[in-house]
């Protein structure tokens, strides 16, 4: 197995406050990985420091071979980490076609190429191939901002995945979703993802979700990871019941889907 | 299929209509559609900016260094039309393109406001240059055609055909251009920039080019404006209410089409020259009450009323 | 040593004038995040109100002390006048618009409440010279200065210290501040934003015109006025950071004393102090000495 | 962005607009008037001060000359000029001089325009200059100062003239005043607005001190207010603790009673000497608040100069324009009035040249260049460039309060003759002044 981002002894403070501790993460290539952990529990900062949407106080952070600290998101990006969000982030007046088609026209074009029309033929097709591929082509002249939140999820990263990650990290990919659309909408995605042979870290809430598509787990408490193993070894480990997974299971299920509006939790959507 | 672009042909068809008209406008006319064509570019530099979410107060900075550089060439000697708009055009891009560093960090208001403040200190930079006339300013020669010296009414027909030809292409080139995949992106920067940083491309990036854009369009506009005048100054050039000016041009025009911002500046020169001859005592009530009227009632411009005609013809 | 002090006296009279002028615009920004071009206009009116009053009152035998008053009724006439007129009457349609097209809507209303001056004042200028002659003159360090101006400095700290403490101290002010900080929210919490915006201009308008009011009697009301003031106070405040009380109060005597130390060291370059200070502040802090950080990161 | 489906047509709309409106000539004037088009401040700083006395001393003879009511020298030459009508187009020269320039052609090639006579402002006239040569437009500046105007914008002007003295003769006569008049004093210093005007006026008073009394020195800290800053405390203290005992000003308007103000209240004008370049246009104005003890020009026999001048045509002109707007005519108004006289009499010399018939703009100019006309107060001799500058003779007074009449009224006063205070024509003013003004006949 090739490994695909090593996180060493990462650090993130705010001041007094301590975001992330002494995070150590080893990725492989085509892993599925789950990010569980209450709000507040650093996950967002975790996918934020990676992303290099927010730097970190100190550590390391190696992708395919190279040090990415410090990096801004379009050039992590460009390198191959790519990344959706809780609050989906789209561009809202604009159809979902556009929406992709700027995608697109954004990963493909680069020097000179920018100056190409945005609109051609064949860009044209590759949007529509990729819009029934996330089973959104029905809405592919609605405006963004009409969609529902289930479409508009899928459009989120639809767009984040145009790149053809590497990596693609989900933020909440069912946040705001019903329970009975959850798994339709997984089903979806990880198909998509698998195809593309990507390696995917989501954040999750829903245990089940985990436990049905993720083939490991890494759990947040108060800034740091106090368990990384496979799914079913993280999910009884006693940490794990008491500070994450504890408040979750006491929950009944159509709260889960309903509380996830946590406004603690990183700011990714600011 | 072939894919006929309206905008390109309208652009054009208005080109050749008033390529002929040049011979046979009445001088005044011309001479309004000269300050026309010149508001109208500075108006399409805001007109790139304001798609990408951005207003600028302050684009006299760049009208005026743009007329400064041109007329300061022509004490020195320099003469031909060709070399002086180049060089006022050039001269604005850079400055824009030095400033857009700090510039593209900020939106909003306070990009406007930058832009104002950065006006107001050329403003007071050429107030404490006597050798450039101070406030009065100097005046700036007739320009000679790669050669030809054009003498009394040929002046203005010549320089009109010129700013008719650079106008036409400058607007062309717009057009394309945001229709280019970095034209389009003003609508994702304005849009999200979240979503273009981690689309992969700097929305910084898109903002700094589309501002060196609109400071070379605003040099090109003061660069003619210097010649087809032939008087700088300070007050006409560079005060704040000069940039007011543009930003009621754009509006007035509206962001839907490169070319309607040459109408909003005929309109809004219309609009002055009449009130000024008809109402003396009162031509700034009527301009300020013609933008009240614009902001309240027609608040995509003038190009909306051709939109709306389209509309209840189809 | 005497000129020092001298530079210091004209300094803080300089500054209270610029905060006088500029403090009504901070306010409106603040909380309504309108860049009132308008203020200019509230400054000219609250002037020319002030030296008509003046001229009625003391052509009446009433106490002459009394004509302090009538600088104070100007102000709140003018202030509450147009301050009502103008965000009942125009700027209300327009919160849901760009904030550009706000501050345009304001330059458009500024250029006709030029003309209605005009119309209503004629091009004569106005003077009213009674209250600064009333105060007479007082020696520091042998150099006479005129009371008048110096009575300018307590106004700028009553009505600094007055906004402060209303703002930070009083139910009103913590509404006021529950509205800057969003507008949405305090809505849903059942603050009046209507109300308060409402209020929040009157006052800014109020500030603006007590300006021209106090200064009126040291000056030649004339027509331009309003003019001059826009680029002085949108300085300051650009400076000092927009929205900002204290910072008005800190660009302004910033500002005041380095043009007063200036005046007296090197005259030459008096014009340029403003623009040199403003083109630092921005190079280093571009949204102003005491605003919060507003550049967008990404 | 959507696509837009038929953008052709509003381009289209746009061309056909401007080729409709711009085929379309200018309007027709009925052929038996003159369109004479007055520019002057109107609105802003500008007007009280110059603007409007200027427009109402057209005004007055303007109407009188339509009327054919102008006393001697002008009471036998008919109605109007050369028998037809003033049809005056007054307008606002606010704005700066590219506005002004926009205006101006407006004016000739949208109203048929046959000639100005006005602006006020040094940098409008410098921006119009090229324009008027180019349009070949008669242009008669009564106000303006800038001596650029024939020294380096038109050195061979056609159709362009200035009715005035230009502001080289208030430097001149100012020295020459101080040097009769303060033979000891200490030095000098100034107070100027920070803008073109304001930085001549100091130039040419500071070249001609240094020419006539070359032991005097002139400060290092002459002040610089930014124009229309009315706010003067810095500058009062720093002029007050200045060692030189005068202080040359060339403040006006506004500006100047705001400084008058400030300055009274802290006894500036007890401890200085001031000399003001401009400042007849506020005293009447000012009244009791003007300082009475400063000393005074207005560049020429107006205003408040010519309060004294008892000719028919003067006495009429005051007594007209006083009844008319209640105020005395100011520097402005007799200026302005001058301008209008030398169209009157250059109309009417050129018809009598033309055997009777109205003339050609050529046949006026012929008449107007070099002429010597009657001004208000003065002769007017229009012998400087080619004959397009006018010299008058210029006075210098100190300002008084009068208490028996109850006004202002101008003391020892100093006539200086137009060969004094002016260059030589065809000599720069400026090198003239550095020269030591060689060939002055004072």
């Amino acid at each position: 197995m090739t490994v695909v981002l090593e996180v060493r002894d990462l650090q993130k403070t705010f001041g007094a406050v301590v975001a992330a501790k002494d995070i150590n993460v080893t990725v492989n290539e085509h892993e599925i990985i789950g990010i569980i952990g209450a709000n507040g529990a650093g996950k967002t900062t975790f996918v934020n420091m990676v992303t290099g949407y927010l730097k970190p106080t100190s550590g390391h952070i190696e992708f395919a071979g190279r040090n990415i600290m410090g990096l801004p998101p379009r050039d992590i990006t460009n390198l191959g980490i790519s990344r959706s969000f809780q609050v989906p982030q789209v561009f809202t007046s604009e159809s979902v076609f556009d929406n992709l088609q700027m995608a697109y026209a954004i990963t493909e074009a680069s020097g000179m190429g920018l100056l190409s029309p945005l609109y051609n033929d064949e860009r044209a097709a590759r949007v529509d191939s990729h819009l029934k591929r996330y089973q959104i082509a029905e809405y592919r002249n609605a405006t963004a901002s009409t969609l529902p939140q289930g479409v508009r999820k899928l459009l989120d990263i639809a767009m984040a995945a145009v790149s053809n990650p590497t990596i693609l990290m989900l933020d909440e990919p069912t946040s705001g979703i019903s329970v009975e659309e959850k798994f339709g909408l997984m089903d979806i995605i990880m198909e998509a993802l698998r195809q593309d042979e990507t390696t995917v870290l989501f954040i999750e809430h829903d245990m089940e979700i985990v436990e049905r598509y993720v083939s490991r787990v890494l759990a947040f408490y108060q800034g740091e990871i106090i368990c990384d193993a496979p799914t079913a070894e993280a999910l009884v480990d006693s940490g794990v019941r008491e500070f994450v997974i504890g408040e979750e299971y006491h929950r009944t299920r159509t709260e889960a889907a309903n509380g996830q509006s946590n406004g603690q939790e990183g700011d990714d959507n600011a | 299929m072939r894919y006929v672009d309206k905008t390109v042909v309208g652009l054009s068809i208005a080109f050749v209509v008033l390529l002929f008209a040049d011979f046979f406008m009445a001088e005044w006319m011309r001479f309004i559609g000269l300050q026309s064509l010149a508001r109208g570019a500075v108006a399409l530099g805001l007109l790139v900016l304001w798609r990408t979410g951005l207003v600028s107060f302050g684009h006299a900075l760049y009208f005026g260094i743009g007329a400064y550089a041109a007329a300061m060439l022509t004490l020195v000697g320099y003469h031909d039309a060709f070399f002086l708009v180049l060089a006022g055009t050039l001269a604005s891009g850079l400055l824009a393109f030095l400033l857009g560093f700090l510039l593209r960090r900020y939106r909003a208001i306070f990009f406007a406001l930058l832009n104002m403040a950065f006006s107001m200190i050329l403003y007071g930079v050429i107030v404490k240059t006597e050798e450039l006339g101070s406030t009065d300013g100097f005046s700036v020669l007739t320009p000679t055609f790669l050669g030809y010296a054009p003498q009394g009414e040929a002046v203005q027909t010549t320089l009109f055909l010129f700013t008719l030809v650079f106008t036409y292409i400058v607007t062309v080139g717009v057009h394309l251009y945001l229709k280019t995949t970095l034209g389009g992106m003003s609508m994702a920067v304005r849009e999200n920039e979240i979503r273009v940083e981690y689309l992969g491309y700097s929305a910084e990036k898109v903002i700094h080019v589309k501002y060196v854009f609109s400071g070379l369009v605003a040099g090109f506009g003061g660069a003619i404006m210097a010649l087809a005048i032939g008087q700088v100054d300070p007050d006409s050039m560079a005060n704040w209410n000069v940039s007011g000016e543009f930003v009621f041009i754009t509006i007035l025009s509206g962001i839907g089409n490169v070319g309607a911002t040459y109408i909003g500046a005929l309109v809004f020169e219309l609009i002055r020259t009449y009130a000024f001859e008809y109402a003396p005592q009162v031509w700034q009530f009527i301009l300020g009450g013609s933008l009240l009227a614009i902001i309240m009632f027609l608040p995509d411009g003038i190009w909306s009323l051709i939109d709306r005609l389209r509309k209840s013809e189809g | 040593m005497q000129e020092l002090i001298v530079i210091l006296v004209d300094g803080l009279v300089f500054s209270s004038y610029l905060f006088m002028v500029a403090v009504g615009l901070t306010v409106i920004f603040g909380v309504m995040k309108i860049l009132n071009v308008t203020h200019g206009s509230f400054y000219a009116f609250g002037a020319y109100m002030s030296a008509t009053l003046i001229g009625a009152y003391y052509s009446t035998d009433w106490p002459e002390f009394g004509g302090f008053l009538a600088i104070f009724a100007a102000a709140l006439v003018v202030g509450v006048f147009f301050g009502i007129v103008l965000e009942r009457g125009l700027l209300r349609f327009l919160y849901h618009r760009d904030e550009h097209i706000i501050v345009l809507a304001t330059f458009a209303m500024f250029l006709v409440l030029e003309d209605v001056l005009l119309i209503i004042w004629g091009t004569d200028p106005y003077f009213a010279f009674e209250p600064m002659t009333l105060l007479g003159s007082v020696d520091i360090v042998e150099m006479t200065f005129d009371v008048y101006s110096l009575t300018l400095i307590c106004l700028a700290v009553v009505v600094g210290l007055g906004l402060w403490l209303g703002l930070t101290k009083t139910k009103w002010g913590k509404l006021l501040l529950a509205v800057i900080f969003d507008r949405e929210v305090s809505q849903a919490m059942g603050i009046n934003v209507t109300v308060v915006f409402t209020v929040t201009f009157v006052i800014g308008a109020i500030m603006g015109a007590l300006g021209g009011a106090y200064i009126a009697p040291t000056i030649s009301v004339n027509p331009g006025i309003g003019v001059e003031v826009i680029v002085l106070a949108f300085a300051v405040v650009v400076i000092g950071g927009m929205g900002s009380i204290p910072g008005a109060m800190i660009g302004a005597l910033l500002v005041g004393i380095s043009r007063a130390a200036a005046v007296h060291k090197f005259p030459e370059i008096e014009l340029f102090v403003i623009y040199a200070i403003m083109a630092v502040v921005l190079s280093i802090r571009p949204e102003g000495l005491f605003a919060p950080a507003q550049a967008r990161k990404i | 962005m959507g696509i837009l489906k038929r953008p052709g047509k509003a381009a289209l709309l746009a061309g056909g607009l401007a080729a409709a409106v711009g085929l379309t000539a200018g309007a027709a004037n009925a052929a038996d008037e003159v369109v004479m088009a007055v520019p002057t401040f109107l609105t802003g700083a500008g007007a009280p001060a110059f603007g409007v006395p200027a427009r109402n001393g057209a005004e007055v003879i303007i109407e009188a000359i339509n009327k054919g009511k102008l006393p001697a020298p002008y009471d036998k030459s008919g109605k109007g000029l050369a028998g037809r009508q003033i049809k005056a187009v007054i307008y606002d020269e606010s704005g700066g001089g590219v506005k002004q320039v926009a205006e101006f052609r407006n004016k000739v090639q949208k109203q048929g325009v046959d000639l100005f006579v006005g602006y006020i402002s040094s940098g409008t006239c410098a921006a119009i200059t090229p324009v008027a040569e180019e349009l070949k437009m008669l242009t008669i500046f009564p106000i303006c100062g800038t001596p650029r105007i024939f020294e380096e914008i038109n050195k061979n002007p056609k159709y362009v003239f200035r009715t005035m003295g230009h502001a080289t003769a208030d430097g001149v006569a100012e020295a020459l005043y101080v040097k009769a008049n303060m033979p000891d004093v200490k030095g000098y210093t100034g107070i100027n607005q920070n803008y073109a005007w304001g930085q001549d006026s100091w130039r040419d008073f500071d070249l001609a001190m240094k020419q006539l009394m070359p032991n005097v020195p002139a400060s290092d800290k002459a002040q610089w207010p930014k124009i229309f800053s009315g706010q003067y405390g810095a500058e009062i203290s720093a002029l007050m603790l200045s060692k030189e005992p005068l202080v040359h000003s060339s403040l006006w308007g506004g500006d100047l009673e705001a400084f008058i103000f400030q300055g009274a209240a802290r006894g500036l004008f007890r401890k200085k000497k001031l000399l003001f370049s401009v400042a007849d246009t506020s005293v009447y104005r000012l009244g009791k608040k003007a300082p009475a003890g400063a000393i005074l020009g207005a560049r020429g026999p107006y205003g408040i100069f010519a309060a004294g001048v008892d000719t028919p045509l003067n006495n009429w002109f005051r007594k007209v324009y006083q009844d008319r707007y209640s105020v005395p005519p100011v520097g402005g108004s007799y200026q302005a009035a001058q301008g209008v006289l030398a169209a009157k009499y250059a109309y009417d010399a050129a018809a009598k040249a033309n055997g009777g018939k109205f003339p050609s703009t050529d046949q006026v100019i012929a008449a107007l260049e070099g002429a010597t006309y009657q001004g208000l107060a003065a002769k007017v001799h229009m012998n400087r460039s080619n004959g397009h500058q006018a010299a008058t003779k210029h006075m210098i007074g100190v300002l008084e309060w009068d208490k028996e009449a109850g006004g202002p009224i101008m003391t020892k006063v100093t006539e200086f003759g137009p060969d004094c205070v002016m260059p030589p024509p065809g000599v720069n003013g400026t090198e003239w002044l550095k020269g030591g003004m060689k060939g002055a006949k004072c």
